[in-house]
């Protein structure tokens, strides 16, 4: 049931307050849709990744559109730590819930599977559980020396945000092998996605495609967004831009950098 | 032959891999990548050979089920060897990934826990490594604690920590006892240098022998065996380590 | 890690009493190595279908292969009821744990993900969790209700046993979107496959073929067996043969006309 | 325009549809799956238009997950219309798939539950559909609950039974009431045969209309466009059932 919009009213209906995943920088960030996101003054976000942010957290955080953010880790990789989000964080002016890779996807799984909670083994004696009062700990039942067991609350998204390649008329979407992506659109209510281009054959028909295609069911907003991860890269098509990415991470070492280096690149396309 | 820094580590960490089955190895590790493919390609061909899975790019990288698929197999217990690292290590062997200062926060912000808090107990042997040897870095007590070290009984724990490669020295961690122990010094540094830049206590046997550095054969293998391997996931990186080889 | 071996081989490394899983009826059913799993006279096995079984179980319950049976359903699908298994569970002679096709997915899921339950809603004042006294019900402890939900144990399988179209020589083995044999072989301690042909291009390194495909990981023996769905279908492929699975159950209404059917069937290959 | 029977129940769950948004149908239903067909075709092009999901076959299948995602999006809430049958059915709604007699060594078995302990529970229109009325189907007690009618207060149950299709009537059930009301009996059978072939009590109203046949434009549309639909997945059943079309 995917409606095909353009990338600036794709943005607008991603209304302040929503609760959005975006997935990790090595895959299918949709860096066009958070420029427009941007430029369309979205204020309040949940920001959660799945389960590790870098630029597109930074970019959000330093724009002021978030107010909570989940993930395992926010890092610009070898360009060193992001910004706007360290800053933010040290100052407190954004809520952080740390967490840790598989907790986010178990998360997500269970809110895929329609469960209220899933166990996760680990976890215990970590500060991530001792500053995470949503998440339980109980007796595990099935334990004959009752250990302790951490349960995980679902977490559904609003939003599933995506950049893929490809979409086609019907609005399923190739994800080749990142499913991730996947689980995050099953989490969500919904998945917005940006790609860069849309095709007329249907994905599905082909057993070839099909097996890397997230079918329409899930899909609510497509919109095209050539280079729509720029900055980064989109596997087996583009590569990231690391000159770009350290030219970034070094003007958003204060805020007037960040703005400025925004102001330069977070044009309409 | 000579060799760097970087490589001197990588040799010493693929010593502590000979054990090892099946190697995990997480996002941007290049030493412990690069030991990996080491120890992997001197045990090719054993039946009992070495197997390895890397994410972060496409090389060695088995998996098409998405992000969860390396903690899951690490939950099965396909793994035996992981690494981790820590903007602090205390010595209980908890690890800090988050920042230092109060949390939340923190007077630095670091990115975060990332895998820790689910792979340091359910790998049977992860290596901690961590370069740079220093009070900043080997505290009395972690600030956060992305990961403990050691947990109580009746937590499920098959795994945890196995030693701790820095920049001067080896240790091994003794899961009972709780407690780090000098395992052997890089040559051209002392015990006392160790002593004088760890903040938290460790053991010393009577006599901490000097690491073994790599044999020529392994260097060479290093050097035009590995380093285009690594290059597949870590192109800067081989540019700046393996400059020697060309 | 996978061995190349032959079929018989490979049924002679599944010994009695083995936990095995087993693909539904539309899926890649390794009938050829069912036929050769009773050949070896195995004994004992606990068959596991993820969820539904069809001949793969009735002829394993016919030839005296199974203990324990544990499926959401066992049908022939137009052909009718399947006969041994009906007769076996009338005469009490295999223990039957009757289940529902989400609650082994979930056990599936659970062993996948290394934990030691995973919950499912659903189940509450049924017969089905009635009779497994293995299934605990505890408050939910996120519902503000106390409402109740129940927990099913994982399920760690020692074999997935599954017949797909392709391996390659690395031992990746090739599933298409059949995605509930990626569970399968995640759950289970190792994978066993009976495959048409083996190639020689490594599947992983071509991103459309990796997509689909099942690492060499999970994998513990593949053996060629030609037409190993038979007289089941391999989609794409071959269609089932529905004249055979017709006679199948006709013959199969004895016990002798049983036999009968299997020694013209279950000839070495 | 004459049909025949199973023209006449796929038009009258088609009736039942028409409020649905997303119609899911499992294995081995050709009659629901040629109602849904025919529903979404009768609703094609508008916005809040009648969506498909059919597992076996490739046919309206827009499953990628494997086995579980049918499931998994049940969970989710993103079907609201499901298909159940039952060798017994009660007047609770209680449906029984497993067999006859005493579980477990009973006297007559049949393949099991499949899915409907989870359906039934979380699909929130829930159509039975059994065409054999009789009381050795419709039961005052089933032998074996597959999947209860009804739950306790504080049971999550957003899903259940809306009504129940056979070859003599159609019936309603009153979740709050746990009884089925007789809504109409088909054209050639009366009260009185339903009450005699059902072996559960059931609340009849003053006055029970006769089940409409379909129009002859809606027999038309299904003999032409959805018959070769049906066929990708059910090709023995159209070649049965619409063999008037030729």
């Amino acid at each position: 049931m995917a409606i095909f919009t353009t990338l600036d009213d794709l943005a607008q209906e991603i209304k302040d307050g929503t609760l959005i995943v975006l997935p990790p920088d090595y895959s299918n960030v949709p860096i066009a849709a958070v420029f427009a996101l941007i430029r369309r003054r979205v204020k309040g976000l949940h920001l959660l990744f799945a389960p590790i942010g870098g630029i597109a957290g930074d970019l959000l955080i330093g724009a002021g559109c978030v107010k909570t953010l989940e993930a395992a880790a926010i890092t610009m990789g070898e360009a060193g730590l992001a910004p706007r989000f360290s800053e933010a964080v040290q100052t407190n002016s954004i809520k952080i819930k740390d967490s840790t890779c598989p907790a986010i996807h178990t998360a997500l799984q269970a809110s895929e599977k329609g469960v209220p909670f899933m166990p996760l083994r680990g976890l215990i004696g970590s500060d991530v559980l001792n500053n995470r009062p949503d998440w339980q700990v109980i007796t595990d039942p099935f334990d004959e020396n009752h250990g302790p067991i951490v349960l995980l609350p679902a977490i559904q998204p609003d939003i599933a945000l995506i950049h893929t390649r490809l979409a086609d008329r019907e609005g399923n979407v190739w994800i080749g092998k990142r499913r991730e992506l996947v689980t995050m659109a099953h989490a969500a209510k919904t998945t917005f996605v940006t790609v860069e281009e849309i095709q007329e054959e249907n994905l599905l028909e082909d057993e070839r495609t099909a097996t890397g295609t997230l079918p329409d069911m899930y899909i609510g907003a497509i919109a095209r967004a050539k280079k729509g991860c720029w900055p980064l890269g989109l596997a087996g098509h583009y590569v990231p831009d690391g000159k770009a990415i350290t030219e970034y991470v070094e003007a958003a070492k204060t805020q007037a950098g960040f703005e400025e280096w925004l102001e330069a690149h977070s044009v309409p396309q | 032959m000579n060799c760097n820094q970087e490589e001197f580590l990588i040799c010493t960490i693929a010593t502590l891999l000979e054990s090892s089955q099946h190697v995990a190895v997480g996002m941007a590790s290049p030493v412990p990548g690069s030991a990996a493919l080491l120890a992997r390609e001197e045990t090719k061909g054993r039946i009992d050979g070495l197997r390895l899975s890397m994410i972060g790019g496409d090389a060695n990288n088995p998996f098409t089920d998405g992000g969860r698929e390396l903690f899951d197999c690490s939950g099965q217990g396909r793994f035996d060897t992981f690494f981790l690292g820590g903007v602090q290590i205390d010595g209980q062997a908890n690890i800090n990934l988050v920042g230092t200062g109060e949390y939340p926060a923190m007077e630095r912000r670091f990115p975060g826990s990332f895998g820790s808090a689910y792979m340091y107990f359910v790998v049977p042997k992860v290596i901690l490594f961590r370069p740079e040897h220093t009070r900043r870095v080997f505290v009395p007590e972690v600030d956060f604690i992305s990961a403990p070290g050691t947990s109580e009984e009746g937590v499920y724990r098959p795994g945890g920590p196995h030693a701790l490669v820095t920049e001067l020295c080896l240790m091994i961690f003794d899961r009972k006892r709780k407690r780090f122990q000098l395992a052997s010094v890089h040559p051209g540094h002392s015990v006392e240098e160790v002593l004088d830049n760890t903040g938290f206590e460790f053991d010393i046997p009577e006599t901490v022998p000097e690491t073994l550095g790599p044999t020529d054969h392994r260097l060479e293998l290093l050097r035009t065996q590995i380093s285009p391997k690594i290059a597949k996931t870590y192109p800067e990186f081989v540019a700046r380590v393996f400059e020697t080889a060309d």
